[in-house]
Parts: structure tokens; sequence; C-alpha cells
């Protein structure tokens, strides 16, 4: 039965080059990695080149979509048999449709961008080569995870990427911290692997193919049974959780800042950490098919919001409290697709303009790490915003654009995200409308508190030489280099016209129509001019306390103990035990058991082994004690063996 | 009286001289002859002239024996008024023991491993630790005497596996024991131990024979004759006093027992392979092995077959406890020759499971075995002649430490036989040993194979050992020196490993050989 | 009279020896009670003989005894020469040999 | 129909090399080392050959060859390849090459070597043909020959009682002048013969190749154990040259243990030649013959068992693996490579090859436990690897792991986990041998197995660590790789029969990612903690030229397996069909067969 409403057209023309973009960047990996240091002096442009050739390519495609009627804008290449077993046949396939070729323009816009931005920022790493060469295999990865047209091709993209993005944080390895948070990375993200493999084997246990169009072809006919469906779909969830730090996988990603910070940026920020949400939103199909499902995914994206913004309020180190907005950024992004079809759209539509401005904050932020010398406590900033203007102004608008800034991205994503969650009526609506709400209001908070703590205020450092500087650092604050300035401009631009133009005539909703099915407008709790207004409302309250606190009154630069505050910001500040709870509950007693099953196996095993042969060889050296050596007792023993088999002969005969 | 008067004279009218092809017993006679021409040599010619002309006499003999022996292949008679029986099995075992006797001849007429003579002693007669004696340890002579002695005892052997008569299975047996008991004593070196071992084999040789002698009587008190066709048919026709016929298989069983090592009754062994020259070591084990199981099979097969189904559960019983004996306490071992003398017990074992399939194929696999094991046995022991101290072999395992790096040739080779002896494939002894459990599981014996099996797994713990012992430790500052020039020791060694080789990796020739003299059977 | 005593007899007989071996330690005095146990076979076989009716237990007791005489000789050969170094004859002494 | 004998041909090679290797004498070392590269880069050319001429479309063995050996016995010398025997085979005569390479400075002892081990001098300093007397035996040449003989068997005795108290233990030097050899001499001493060490990897190979061509379950039985001899001699006499005791224990505990298994194995072999005989005429040996007779469950069971047994303690399963983490951690580099490379290998190839297709209900009837065993296994091993400071040991102890999987996947009884078992074989190979390589290149560099004594060397010598890393992540099967293929195809196979099993087994791939990564960090990142640590040469051109192919075939398989998938899928997909299992078909089939649409597809 391939009579399934799903069916790709063949790829031709210049979809059959679709595969380059993945092949390009992966070439400039490859290069890199295999020339070595003789590659050491071009390692950058190479990079950067193969990034820039991908994105074009990925805007040419867009623009040859563009150029054909709606319903016909998926198209699969079909490149070689992968591994062909008899029943399970999965091809190695690419699919261009509407989702992926936005996917492929954000990671290889944005990827482009910050490759150029790294070419300044890593000028004096040694190993600047390498890093460049992992941010292309990153790109390899990435593009693999968009654009396979199976769950299979997919799930490799998704295990490289976490290779990558395990590579890239662990880039400075001789920082042991450095290691550790790519191993935790890596375990956890392995975690939620473990989800996606389970739902592929269900997949072809269930339908006997791994391909997108049979899977979805045969989750929209309905055939397969509700908890299947379900089961499948709460696998794919864990997966994707594991991937976008979603609760409660969420520990690994604040750790992943240990990387340098334009990999924060790429991919801890703009690109793999929203993989989940691709997931999701590609498996549309099976979401739709079960509301159960979906209700954990909205329930997960509500926790994530509240976490990551309380915890990021708590916070002074400037890319942690970023990588906890990123956690609950992308909460939302989880909210809304398990809204379902109302949400898909919105997800992605926040995932793109989160994208861009999360992405310009982290260069900004980079940027001011680099000019107060690797300093990230923005307790010893302040003021800057007089010694880097540019800098500045971009982290600005990107800071704008994230609170919900009327006009710039955030606003109008986040609130049609707020809103078609009130929409959600009933009330799970309500609270779910609430927590999102809230959610936008701390995000102000802490956003403007880091904003301030960084750009303005009096400076929480001196200029001066030591004796001069009262026990302050001596920081030398300068505006970076063009190549870094220059993607961060880009961002800005980005960051504060994209929401808009996703939205106007919802031009991003219809184009994702045929993927995330068409955003059905339900009855509005509230009308979103009222809605809008008390985000507003909320958003202004959440920056007038920042304000208040950071910017009116001054700023201690060492932070107070936690004896001097509130219970809560205790537990933000560790995270609220999080990783507590991960050792507690996995890590200690999994060393406990290794430990004691090392010793099992050297004793109880091993030691059955070398007993027995210890006891034979004692049972032997008893033995021979026996051969005295008296000819007597040889006669004697040769008697009693007479005897015995003289006895036993009669008994065989009486018997 | 008038009545016993009246039967003597009856008897006396009825005496017939029975006729006797003496074709058919020449290999026997052959062997006797050149046991009696050594005698008269030894008596007439003078010393040096016996130290040549003695080993060319018996060598020659047995080769002579040998052809004769393959000629009268085929030839399936009971001879002499039923005492002896010429047929496939025992001319196969004869031809087997000739070969091994030609192959320890060469042992015993080497000369060059000593200061001076070989391994037998000058003069048996000196007391060790008297002034002579230090003496004679370097003097270039040697009890001659031993040849003879050998081919006697060799004639016993042949006739032990041809006797088809109680009676005569007797006199075999001592013709076989009692020249053994006197070269066990003769070796050059420790001839205190040599004496003991002696010593020892004689009282209990003796012992045991007695035994074996009670059985036969009362197999005459059951079936009124002790040749065993009679016998068997005495045991088929039922309603007999047959309490007698138990006796006589126990007793006879454990004289039998005796010779072959099997335990209980093997503690003579250890001691006996380790005091006596290691010439007359290698000879004891492959010959005597040979002519006793030969022996064994004959008895147990025609005489008592009938009563296979009671005999069984004993063979069992001492089939295991040999394996596990000769297994278990090798482990322990650090005296070379004496770890191989377990070792001879454990492999009897493994041939008594054989036996215990009580049948063609066990009777094919035995023989096949006992081929096998006597050429690896020879060829060991004659490697152990090889490596020597001061003072004689350097018997002691520890003084093997390292000998694969100071003489790789002799170590690999040593380490091949051991291989065997442990049967890893692709040698005689695993050959020999799937052949025996082969026969075994056929015959319905599988426990007694895995029991075989597991003790094989223990014994080839020890045999590793020596080799890890030779391999992978350091040699000795001062380790033992490995005697370069004995031409004949070599030969005898080396036509031991080849066969050993060849029999591992073509072994069907002589399968086929004891295929047809098994299936051809015992004549009766 | 009830040959079968004789069989009896010849078993105490066979035993005495067989303890004899056990229980005595001068070599030479082990050796007769070996040939005590032949004797006692001896006894066996012609006590058969005559239950059978046959001569071929009396014959074989003559060849028993021939062979009887040789282990003597042979014996007799060992035991001496370990006498002559051990200046001893108890069989207990002759313990170098053994584990 | 191709009438080239390939597989005499594959077999005769190397074991001829290694005659002539081994009379090689000792000075012609690099004459062996060149010798005997040659001779396995030939197999390998001829193994390529033979793949090509091997047609994965028909079914049965191919370059079929039957002579008889033992008539008696119905033994045949008769040798056949299938898909899974085929790439098996492959493997091995890849491996050998490459270890062959690895091995080159090391079969001598290498710089490690200390003066405790001995070697040749030692036979002229102990006098050669001079004729008797050492000086100064335990006796000494003067006094009684008996007097001496008694002290000197006094002596052994003492000797004797000393050993009662460590019955396996090499005895203690009896004599203390040992020490006192001159230092020179122990230099000359202590090189270790080149020749023995090259032969003996040709005889292994020889071994391994015969075991896998084998069609007659004696002929198999004769290779399975003759293969022990080389290996045994290979950890012995070429394990680290200070841990003599270790090393002879870990020989001899590797030999018995085998042994003991393959006479479990030997029991079963003749039992199922007298149930041979009973059924037809006479008893065989010919496994073609064989799996037609339908024997009784309960027979089945006990020679399922006896075989089940040998190859468990081969591969190893989890109750039976103790040797392996000695052996594995004693054997020389390249011993270890083959050793869990190939070797262990035979195990499972076994239990596919004979255990299932001789004994189909008894498989059925034991599945549950195997499995069973195989799952342990897997949490088991990686546990244990987690837990493990030796390095050596812990790549042992991931194979454990891997094993778990392979078995796993055997007694799924579907073709996907089957045809990813012998994958698995194959890529097992490859990416734990170039474990194995690379630790061995550390060990070499530093002369150390504890991973403390390591740490932040990815600065210090980059490439190692990037072969390494692949290596591992290979290990822990991540797509890309070789090992993902495989392990996905196990584990999606086994979901479509037993769910539970299938999910349990899933989680081990986290353990995986744990043993491997945290192994990585402890050696590779972090700062250089240890001086020695600063100055270490990264690999050389020969170490590069041992691991390239390894590389390359392991990332080339993780994204191009077809070739080899095409060649097992076959012979797997019969083997099940033979005991009449086939995969059960998807609950709700979409495509009809997606091979037929290519493009369209998915």
């Amino acid at each position: 039965m391939t009579d399934h409403p799903l069916h790709y057209a063949a790829a031709s023309g210049v979809f059959s080059l679709s595969w380059l973009l993945i092949v390009l960047p992966l070439a400039g990996a490859a290069v890199l990695l295999l020339g070595g240091r003789r590659t050491d002096r071009v390692g950058h442009i190479v990079g950067t080149i193969a990034a820039a050739s991908s994105f074009v390519l990925g805007v040419v495609l867009f623009a040859a979509l563009l150029g054909r009627d709606g319903d016909d804008r998926a198209l699969s290449q079909h490149l070689f048999s992968w591994i062909p077993v008899n029943g399970f046949q999965v091809d190695a396939g690419l699919l261009v449709d509407q989702l992926s070729i936005v996917f492929v323009l954000l990671i290889t816009g944005v990827g482009t961008l910050i490759h150029i931005y790294s070419i300044g920022y890593m000028a004096h790493d040694p190993a600047r080569r390498k890093f460049f060469a992992h941010m292309n295999l990153f790109l390899a990865s990435m593009l693999l995870l968009v654009l396979g047209n199976n769950f299979l091709s997919l799930y490799a993209g998704w295990e490289l990427v976490g290779l990558s993005s395990y590579l890239l944080i662990k880039f400075w390895e001789d920082r042991p911290a450095a290691a550790t948070a790519a191993n935790k990375a890596f375990y956890m993200n392995r975690v939620g692997d473990v989800g996606l493999a389970l739902a592929i084997m269900f997949m072809f246990a269930t339908v006997g193919s791994t391909g997108f169009a049979d899977v979805f072809g045969a989750a929209a006919g309905g055939v397969i049974g509700y908890g299947t469906v379900t089961a499948i779909a709460l696998l794919l969830l864990l997966g994707a959780c594991g991937k976008s730090g979603q609760f409660p996988l969420q520990a690994w990603l604040p750790d992943a800042m240990e990387g340098p910070t334009p990999i924060s940026a790429l991919i801890h920020a703009a690109t793999m950490v929203t993989a989940g949400v691709y997931l999701i939103v590609r498996a549309a199909p099976i979401f739709n098919e079960t509301q159960a499902a979906r209700t954990v995914v909205v329930i997960i994206g509500a926790i994530t919001i509240l976490l990551g913004c309380v915890i990021g309020c708590a916070y002074d180190d400037i890319k942690k409290v970023l990588a906890y907005s990123t956690v609950s950024q992308i909460g939302y992004m989880f909210l809304a697709v398990g809204l379902g079809p109302a949400g898909y759209a919105l997800g992605i539509m926040h995932l793109l303009a989160h994208g861009f401005f999360k992405a310009g904050l982290f260069l900004g932020a980079g940027s001011v790490i680099h000019a107060m010398d690797d300093d990230q406590d923005m307790r010893r900033y302040g003021g800057l915003w007089r010694y880097m203007p540019i800098t500045w102004v971009t982290f600005g608008l990107g800071y704008l654009a994230i609170i919900g800034f009327p006009g710039l991205s955030g606003f109008f994503t986040k609130d049609r995200i707020i809103e078609t969650a009130f929409d959600k009526g009933g009330t799970s609506g309500y609270l779910l409308g609430a927590i999102a709400l809230l959610g936008a209001g701390i995000t102000a908070f802490y956003m403007t508190r880091l904003f301030l703590m960084t750009f303005h205020g009096k400076a929480r450092w001196s200029s001066e030489d030591p004796e001069g500087s009262q026990g302050q650092p001596v920081r030398h604050p300068h505006e970076s280099s063009a190549s870094m300035t220059g993607p961060m401009i880009v961002l800005a631009i980005g960051s504060t016209f994209a929401g808009g133009l996703f939205v106007l005539g919802h031009s991003l909703q219809d184009w994702l129509e045929p993927v995330a099915g068409e955003g059905v407008e339900g009855v509005h709790t509230f009308s979103p001019l009222v809605l809008t207004l008390l985000t507003l409302v909320v958003t202004i309250g959440g920056f007038a306390a920042a304000y208040l606190r950071y910017q009116l009154r001054p700023v201690e630069s060492v932070a107070p103990a936690d004896s001097e505050v509130t219970l809560v910001t205790v537990a933000a500040r560790h995270d609220l035990f999080a990783n507590t709870f991960n050792e507690t509950v996995a890590m200690r007693p999994g060393q406990y058991l290794t430990r004691f099953l090392v010793w099992l196996d050297l004793v109880g095993v091993d030691g059955l082994v070398r007993g027995g042969a210890a006891g034979i060889g004692g049972l032997s050296g008893r033995m021979r004690r026996l051969q005295t050596g008296f000819v007597r007792s040889y006669a004697l023993s040769m008697l009693g063996g007479a005897v015995l088999v003289v006895g036993a002969l009669l008994l065989v005969r009486a018997g | 009286m008038s009545v016993d008067n009246h039967l003597l004279l009856a008897q006396t009218q009825k005496i017939t001289p029975p006729s006797i092809e003496y074709s058919s017993l020449s290999p026997l006679l052959i062997v006797f002859a050149v046991a009696l021409l050594g005698v008269l040599v030894d008596a007439f010619a003078s010393r040096s002239a016996r130290r040549v002309i003695q080993p060319v006499l018996a060598g020659g003999g047995f080769i002579a024996a040998l052809v004769a022996v393959a000629v009268l292949h085929g030839r399936r008679a009971v001879l002499a008024a039923g005492a002896v029986a010429i047929d496939a099995p025992t001319l196969f075992m004869q031809g087997t023991i000739l070969v091994f006797a030609l192959l320890s001849v060469l042992l015993v007429a080497e000369r060059q491993l000593d200061s001076s003579g070989g391994a037998i002693v000058a003069s048996a007669a000196i007391t060790p630790g008297s002034k002579g004696s230090t003496a004679q340890r370097v003097s270039a002579d040697m009890q001659t005497e031993a040849y003879p002695l050998m081919v006697f005892s060799v004639t016993g052997m042949m006739l032990f596996v041809a006797s088809n008569n109680l009676l005569v299975m007797f006199v075999a047996l001592e013709i076989l024991s009692l020249p053994l008991y006197l070269l066990a004593g003769l070796a050059r070196r420790r001839r205190l131990l040599s004496q003991e071992a002696a010593m020892k084999y004689f009282l209990l040789g003796a012992f045991s024979s007695a035994f074996f002698l009670y059985g036969v009587a009362f197999a005459y008190g059951f079936a009124g004759s002790v040749e065993l066709g009679k016998i068997a048919d005495a045991v088929g026709t039922v309603g007999k006093n047959d309490i007698y016929i138990y006796l006589s298989v126990a007793l006879i069983g454990v004289g039998l027992f005796f010779k072959i090592g099997a335990a209980p009754f093997h503690s003579w062994t250890p001691d006996v392979y380790q005091g006596s020259p290691t010439p007359v070591t290698a000879f004891m084990a492959a010959g005597t092995k040979v002519a006793a199981f030969g022996a064994l099979l004959r008895v147990f097969y025609v005489a008592f077959g009938g009563l296979r189904w009671d005999w069984r559960p004993v063979l069992w019983a001492v089939a295991i406890l040999t394996m596990v004996v000769g297994a278990v306490l090798a482990l322990t071992q650090r005296d070379i020759k004496r770890m191989l003398a377990y070792s001879a017990i454990a492999h009897a074992g493994f041939l008594l499971v054989g036996l215990a399939g009580t049948n063609t194929d066990g009777l094919r696999g035995s023989m096949f075995y006992l081929v096998t094991y006597g050429f690896t046995t020879i060829a060991a022991f004659a490697v152990v002649s090889l490596v020597r101290t001061s003072d004689g072999e350097a018997s002691d395992l520890s003084q093997w430490r390292g000998l694969g790096r100071t003489s790789p040739l002799l170590a690999g080779t040593f380490s091949f036989l051991l291989l065997a002896l442990a049967g890893i494939p692709l040698t005689s002894g695993f050959t020999g040993k799937f052949a025996v459990f082969q026969a075994a599981i056929e015959g319905h014996a599988t426990p007694l194979v895995v029991v075989a099996l597991v003790c094989s797994a223990i014994a080839a713990f020890f045999y590793v050992r020596v080799i890890v012992l030779m391999f992978f430790s350091d040699p000795l500052a001062q380790g033992p020196v490995v005697v370069t020039r004995p031409t004949l020791t070599f030969a005898a060694a080396g036509v031991g490993t080849v066969a050993t080789l060849v029999l591992g990796v073509a072994p069907q020739p002589l399968l086929d050989l004891a295929n047809t003299a098994a299936s051809s059977g015992f004549v009766r | 009279m009830n040959p079968a005593n004789y069989l009896i007899l010849a078993a105490l007989l066979f035993t005495i020896g067989t303890v004899g071996v056990l229980v005595r330690r001068n070599a030479i005095v082990v050796f007769m009670s070996i040939e005590l146990m032949l004797n006692a076979v001896n006894l066996t076989l012609v006590t058969f003989s005559r239950i059978q009716g046959t001569l071929d237990g009396q014959i074989m007791a003559f060849f028993v005894m021939v062979v009887a005489a040789a282990e003597v000789v042979i014996g007799l050969a060992i035991i001496l020469s370990i006498f002559r170094t051990r200046r001893s004859a108890s069989v207990d002494d002759v313990n170098l040999l053994k584990y | 129909m191709n009438t080239v004998p390939w597989l005499t041909i594959l077999l005769l090679v190397p074991a001829v090399g290694a005659l002539v290797v081994a009379c090689l004498p000792r000075r012609l070392g690099t004459l062996a080392k060149q010798l005997t590269l040659g001779i396995t880069l030939a197999v390998l050319v001829l193994a390529v050959l033979a793949t090509v001429a091997y047609d994965p479309k028909r079914a049965g063995f191919q370059f079929h060859q039957s002579y008889d050996w033992i008539s008696t016995f119905g033994i045949h010398y008769s040798v056949g390849a299938d898909g899974i025997s085929l790439v098996l085979m492959l493997l091995a005569a890849l491996l050998v090459p490459v270890v062959v390479l690895a091995s080159w400075d090391e079969a001598d002892g290498g710089d490690t070597a200390d003066g405790t081990s001995a070697g040749p001098g030692g036979a002229a300093a102990a006098g050669g043909p001079g004729g008797p007397g050492g000086p100064g035996g335990p006796g000494g040449p003067g006094g009684s020959a008996a007097l001496a003989g008694t002290g000197g068997e006094a002596v052994g005795g003492g000797g004797t009682a000393v050993l009662v108290a460590a019955p396996p233990a090499v005895p203690p030097a009896a004599v203390p002048p040992a020490a006192t050899v001159s230092a020179q001499g122990v230099q000359a001493r202590s090189r270790r013969s080149v020749p023995a060490f090259f032969a003996l990897l040709l005889a292994l190979e020889t071994g391994m190749i015969g075991v896998f061509a084998a069609t007659d379950v004696f002929l198999f039985y004769v290779f399975f154990e003759a293969m022990l001899i080389p290996m045994y001699f290979l950890i012995g006499s070429y394990g680290p040259v200070k841990e003599q005791a270790q090393r002879s224990y870990a020989a001899v505990k590797f030999l018995i243990y085998s042994l003991f298994g393959g006479l479990l194995m030997l029991a079963a072999v003749i039992g199922l030649y007298v149930v041979s005989a009973q059924h037809l005429d006479h008893g065989t040996f010919d496994f073609a013959t064989l799996r037609q007779l339908d024997i009784t469950p309960g027979v089945q069971k006990l020679l399922f068992l006896g075989f089940f047994v040998a190859f468990a303690i081969k591969a190893p399963l989890f109750p039976f693996h103790t040797w392996l983490p000695d052996a594995g951690a004693q054997a020389p580099t390249g011993g270890a490579v083959l050793l869990v490379g190939v070797l262990d290998k035979v195990g499972t190839f076994g239990l596919i090859r004979y255990c299932i297709p001789l004994f189909p209900d008894a498989a059925d009837y034991f599945a549950p436990m195997v499995l069973g065993l195989a799952v342990v296994g897997i949490f088991y091993g990686a546990l244990l690897a987690i837990g493990q400071r030796d390095m050596k040991r812990l790549v042992s102890y991931t194979s454990l792991a891997h094993f778990g999987f392979i078995a796993l996947g055997i007694f799924a009884f579907t073709s996907q986990a089957g045809t990813g078992a012998v994958l698995y074989m194959v890529n097992h190979g490859l990416s734990t041998g170039l474990l194995f390589l690379v630790v061995g290149f550390l060990v070499t560099r530093r002369g150390t197995r504890d991973v403390g004594a390591y740490g932040g060397l990815a600065k210090v010598t980059p490439v190692l660590a990037g072969v390494f890393l692949i290596a591992g992540l290979s290990s822990l099967a991540l797509p890309g790789t070789n090992s993902f293929v495989s392990e996905f195809l196990v584990l999606v196979g086994t979901f479509t029969v037993n769910k539970p099993l299938a999910i349990v087994a899933t989680c081990g791939i986290v353990l995986a990612a744990i043993y491997v990564l945290y192994l990585y960090q402890r050696t590779m990142t972090g700062p250089v903690t240890r001086a020695e640590n600063r100055a270490l040469p990264d690999l050389g051109l020969r170490e590069k030229l041992v691991v390239a192919p390894l590389v390359a075939l392991i990332i080339g398989l993780g994204v191009y397996p077809k070739p080899i998938i095409d060649i097992i899928r076959p012979s797997v997909t019969a083997t099940y069909a033979d005991i009449g299992k086939s995969d059960p078909a998807p609950t709700h089939p979409v495509a009809a067969h997606p091979a037929a649409q290519p493009g369209g597809h998915s």
C-alpha cells in the first residue's frame, strides 16, 4: 500500500545537488583534520568558505523552492542504499522541503556569520584550525540532521551533532572543567538518544520502515494504535529533551558554556539545541495523533520556562545566564509545539528569531569577555557602553528582542506563543498562559539585570595600573575587531526585523503549512490586543524591578554569600539542585555498583575459578603424601584395592 | 586311592605330544633364541666386544622378529595345545612391542650421555658409596647383561599378549617381570634410588603375581581348565558354582591392573619410573603397558567376555580412580620422571576408558592408543635423558627453567611431546584419545568419557606448566647441560617424535591396521 | 574328607602370607610371606585338580614352583645388594623415593 | 563456479610461511619481519581476490573442497566458505599484516627488556657441546655418585615440599647465582627470538583461517584447539618483559580455560559422530550432512551445551570471561589485537555456524538463557570497564560487553539481528583492534598500562589522541562509524521479536559512551601532570601506516556497509530459514518493498 497521502517528489535539477549542502562543510572538516599543521595558516579561510558556500547553495535551493508551487515543495533525493537487510531497508536520502530548507538557511547562515566572527575571536588560539574543522563538522552533522529523509539518517545527524558539540565543548581540553562538561553533555545526550533510537525501532517494528513518508503516512492514516503512537511520540520527546536541554535533561547545557563563546552561540543557542523542536515539528503527523504526548510536551515546556528563568536570575556568570535564558526560551518553543498544529509554526518562528537574537547576544557576550580578559563575572563589569559602543548597540538590540520590546522579533514570536497558550482554553490554557506570561516577566528581569550590570552603572574594574586600582581588577576594554563586530551587526539586524518578517501576513506560517499543518485560528481567550498590553505590562514590571535593583542601587563586585540571600536564590544558584539530584540518583550509585562489580568479578567469578584450581592443587598436595615411600604401605593399598575389587564383584554377583 | 591310581594310569596312557607349528611361533622363538645367545655372548666375549655385539645382536633379533611378525600377518590359530594364540591382535601387539624394544635398545646402547658409559651401571655388584663406586661412575664399562635381560623381558611380553592359557600367561608375566626387576636396579647414577626402585618393583610385583596366580587357580577351579576358550564356554553354561569365576576375575584383574599401573595398584609406578635408568623406564612405560593391556584385553574379551556386564562397573570405577589419581597427583610433582610416571598412570586410565566400551571399536582404539602413547613416551624419556647436570640427569623440574631459551630445539621437541601427551590436535595423543573416547561413547560409557575429558583438562595443566617453565621463565645461571652428541638417543627421540607427528596428522594407515586387527578379533 | 576344607586352609595360608607381607619389616621375611602365598595357591590348585579329577592342577603346581624358584634368585640378588649398601634388610629403611 | 582452491591456498601460504620463518636463525630478525609482512600481505590479497570471486547470490558453501582424511571416523579435510566465514577470514587476513607492522619493533622485547629475562646466550654460557659438567651442580663433580644422587634427591624433595605450598606458581629460582649473570650477558639474553614471534603469528593466521574455512566438524575442532598453542606462546613468551609471573599465569589461564571448553566440546563432537553413525549407516563429520539429521531434542540439548560452553568460554560470554582480562592485559599488543579481534570471534562464529543449525530445537530451548547472559554481559562488561585502571583490561572488558551484543543478535533469530551480529564481529575486530593498537602505542611509549600514568596527552600527541578517539567512538557505536550499523541492526532485529530485552540492551549504549569517553578524559584531556608525558613522541610513520587502514575501514563501513552486508545477509538469512525462523512482519506494513522505488522511497 504505497498510496499513503504523503509522497515526496524525486529531487531533480538543482535539488539533486542538495547533498552538496552536507558534503561542502564535511570536505572542509576533512581537509583541515587530515591536512594537519600544514593547513594551519589557511584553516580559518577554508572553514569559512566551506560554510559560506554551503549557505549560498542553501539560498539557491530556497529560491528554487519558492519557484515551485506550494504543495510541490518537498523533494526527496535517494543517494544510496545504506543498510539493506531484507525487510529493513534504510537508504541514505535527503529531503528538501519547507521545514528543512528553513533550518538549512538558519544553520548555514548563522553558521557562516559565526565562522567569520571566530576568525577574530580565535585569532590568537594555536589550535584555530582544529576549531574551524570541528565547526565545519558540526555544520555537516546538523545539516544531515535536518536534511535526512528518514529517521535513521536523522539519528545519525543527531548523534554526530552530539559528537561535534562534545568536541567543541572540550575544545580547550587542558581545562579539566571543559573535559568534564563535554563528557556530561555527551552522556546526557546519549540518554536522550536512547529514546530516539527506541522510537525508531518502534517505527520499524510497526511500519516496517523508518522513512518519513512511510511512517507519517501510516501515522496520518491513523492505522497505528494509539498506544504505539504515544509510545513513539514520548520516546521522540525524550530524545528532544536530551538534545534541547529541556527538563529533566537540562543540566548539561549550562556546563557546556565551558566551550569557546562562538560555540555557545552557534551550537548551544542558535542551532543544535533547537533540534528537539525540529524533531517534534518534523514528527508532527505523529504528535497530531496523540493528545497525551502533546500534553507531556507542553508540561515539560512550561516547567523548563520557569526553571530557566529562575536560575537565570541568580547567576553572575554572563554566559551561564544566557545559557539558562536559552533553556527557558526553548521551553517556550516546546510549549508552542506542544500545543499542536496551532503552535508548530509559532515554535519554529520563535526558534528562528531566537536563533538570531540569542546568537547575537552570545557574540556580544563573547566580545565583552574578550574585552575583559576572559573574565565572565558580570559583577566585575559595568559601564562598558562607553568603551565598546558597537557591542553595546548590537547587544542592546538583541536584549530588546528577547524581552519582547514592541516591534522586535521577540515581541512578535513570544507574544503569539503566550496568546496561543491562553487560547488552548480551559484551566490548562490559563495555567500555561500564566506561566508563559510570568516567564516573559522574569525574562525581562534577568536580561535587564544582565544588560545593566554589563554595560551600565559604574565600572567595577579599573584601567589604572595595580596600585591605582583599589583592589579592583585591572582591565583595558576595547571594541572588538571588524570580523567580530560585523556578524554581530548582521545578527542584530536579524533579531530586529526577523520576527516581523515572519509574522507579516503569516508568511512563515503559510510557508510551513504543508509540513506543520495549518494553524487553526481557535477562539481567542483574550483579544490579541489585550494580551499584548498584558505582556507589555508584565515585561515592564520585570524591567522596572531590575532597573531599581541594579541601576539605581550600586552592585557589589562580589556576590553576597548564600546566607545573605533568599532560599530561592540559593536554590537557583545551585541550579535548583539538578546536578545534586543527578549525582545522588545516578552517578554515586553507579560508582558504588561499579566498585562492587569489580570486586565481585575479582573475588567472586574469578575467585571461583582460581579457588577450584587451588582446591585441586591442594588435594594433589595432600594426596601425594599417601605415597609414603614405604613398600608395605604400597602393599596395603594394593591389598585394599584387591579387597574392594573382589568385594565389588561379589556384590555384583549377589545383586 | 585305587581310583586315583586308575585315574593316573588312564592319564598316562592317553598322553600324546602336542603338535607345535614352529613357524607361527617364529617371532617368539627368534627373540628367545637371541636372548639365550646373548647370555652366551656375555659369557664368552670380551668386555669391550660385548658392548658392541650385544646391542647389535638384540637389535638384529628384534628386527628379525619384526620381519617374522610381518610375514605371519593374517595367521590365525591356537597353537601348542591351546597354550598360545596367534591372531591379528596378537601380531599387532607383538609388532608394537618389538618396535618399542628396538627404540629402547637404542637408548640403552647410548654411550655418549655420561662422562663415559651409558645409563647402565658398570657393575651393579659394587656397593654404592664405596671407593669402587666412585671409580665405576667414570668407567667406560657397563653391565652388558642388560641386553639379554631386555630381550628376555621382550620374550615375556610377546608371550604375554599371545598366551591363550592362564598358566602360560602367568609364566609369561614372570618372564617379562623378573628381568625388569633387575634392569630397574642398573642405573649408573643414583644407585641407591635405583636399587630401591628394583626392590619395590620386585616385592610388589611378586605380591601382585601371587594374586594373579590365585585368580588363575580359581579359574581352574571354576572351569576345570585354564584355557581362555574353555573358561569362556564354562562362563556360558549357567548354573555352576560361579563364585570361583568372580573371584578369579577379581584376582586376575588385580594382577593385570598392577602391571598397567592402574589405581589403586599404581603406587609402585612413580617410584620405579623415577629410580630406574631412564632407558629402562622408557622400555617399561612403553613395552609393559602394551603387553599388560594386550593380556588384559584378551582375558576380558575372550575368557570373561560373558561376564561383561558384571565387571564393567568395576572397570569403570578403576578407570575413573586411575585417571583422577594420575592427573591430580601429577600436578604437584617436581621430578620430571616422576611426573611422567603419573602421566603414565593417567593414560592407563584413558586406555581403560576405551576398554570400558567393550566393543571392537574399543579394541581398535586401545591398540591404536598404545602405539601412539608408546612412541611419545619413549621419545619423552629420551629427551629427559639428554638434559644433564654434573651428577646425571637434571630430573628436578626446577632445573629445566628457561631451557627454551638455552636450547630451543630440545625444549621445542619436548613441548611438542608434552602437548601430545596432553592430547592437543595434530598430535598422535589427540587421535588416540579420540579413538578410545569414540569407542566409549559408542559403548554407552559417556559419563566415563566426560570424566576422562575433565581429567585431561587437569592433566593438560601440568604438561603446560613444564612448558611455562622451559619457555616463560629465565634460565639458571648454571643451568643443566644439554648433551649434543648422542646419535642413538637422537635417533630414538627422533623416531618417537616423528611418529607422534605423523600419527597425529595422518593416522589412517595405522588405524586401518588396528581396525583389521580388531575386527578380525581374538581367536579362541 | 571334604576337599573344600583344603581350599579354606589354602585361603588361610594365603591370608597369612598377605598379612606377613604387610606387617613384617625384614625384606627376607616379606619375601618368604610371598612365597607362602604362592604355595597357598599351589595347595588350591592341587585341591581343585582333585575336585575336577584332572591332573592339570598338579602340573601347574610344578610350574609355579619353578617360577617361584626363579623369583627367589632374582629377589635375593636384589635384597642382597640393598643389604650390602645399607647394612639393613628392613624394607622401611628404603624410602628415598616418595611423594 | 570457479575451480581455484582459494581456501586451501589461503591455508597453505601462511602455514608454509610459518615453517620458513621459524627456520630462520635469530640474527635474521629483520628478514623474518619483511618475509612475514610479505606473506601476510599476500594472504590479504588472496583473501580479497577470493571475496571478489565469491558469489553472494549462490546459496551454500563455495570454493568447497573435500578429501578423505581419516576415513575410519569419516573425517574429511573439507573446506568451504559462506558469507559468514568469508568476511571473518577477510578480517583475519586484514588484521594480521596490521599486527605484523605494529609489532615491528616490539617482538624482541624492545627497550622495555630488562635484565631478568634471559635468552640464547645462556646456552653458550652453560656450555653447549662442551660435554657434561656445568660448573658446580648440586652434588659437585667429586663425591660419591650414590650419595650425590641421594643428596640431589633430598634437595629435590625439599623443592617439592616448597612447591606444594604454591602449586601452579613458577618455582622460585633454585639457584641464587642467577642474579650474578654479567650485565652484558643479560643484554645479550634479554632479546627475544624475533623469527619465532612472527612464525607464531603466521601459524596463528593459519589456524584462524582454517577454523573459519572448515566445513568438517572434526577439522573445525582441530583448528579450534591447534590455534590455542601459538597464542599461548605469544602471551607467555612475548608478554610484558617485567611481568613474567603474571604473563605465565595469564597464558596458562587462557590455555586451560580454552582447553577445558574445548574438551567438553570434544565430547559433544564425538557424541555428534556417534549420533550420526546411528542415523546413517556410517558416522560422519561433514557439516552439510550433519545439519540434515534430526536429532532427538534430549540429545540435542546435551550436545548443544557441549558446544555452547566451549564457544561461551571462547567468545567469552558473561560467567566464562575471567580469562580474557588477564590474557588481554598480558598479551603483546599484536597478540591482544588478534586474540580479541579474531580468536574470540571463533566463539560467536561457532554459535551461529554450529550451535544453531545443528541443534535447532536445543537452540530454541536455550535461547532465553543465552539472551539473558548476553544482556547481563552487556552491562556487566560495561560497568567493569568503567571501573578499570589497567587500560588493556579495560578494553578487554569492553569486548565482553560487545560480545553480549553479538550473542544477543545471534539468538534473536531474525535476519536483521543475525546479519548485525556477524557484521558486529567484523566491526568489533576493527574497532577494538584499533583500540588495542593505540593503547599498545601508549604502553610502549610509557611502559605502563595504568590509566593514572597518563593525562593531557591530546596536547602532546594530537594524532594519537585523534585515532584513539575515533577507535573509541567506533567502540561506542557512533553513527558514521562501522559499529553503529551492526549495533543498530542487532537492536532493531531483537526489538522486533523481544521488545523488553531490546529496550534494556539499548540502555547499554549510555554505558558505552561512559567507558569510552571517561577513558579518553582520563588519558588525553586535562593538563599534562607528569613530566614523563611532556615529551612523548606522536605517532610515527609506521604507526600511522598501521592505523590508517583501520581508521579508513571504520569510517568507510560506517558510511557504506552495503558490500559486506550483501555478502553476509544471504548466508544468515539461509541459516535462520533452515531452522524455520523468519522475520516477524511489521504490524502495519506500509511500503511493500522500499528498494523498488529508489527515489520516491521515504
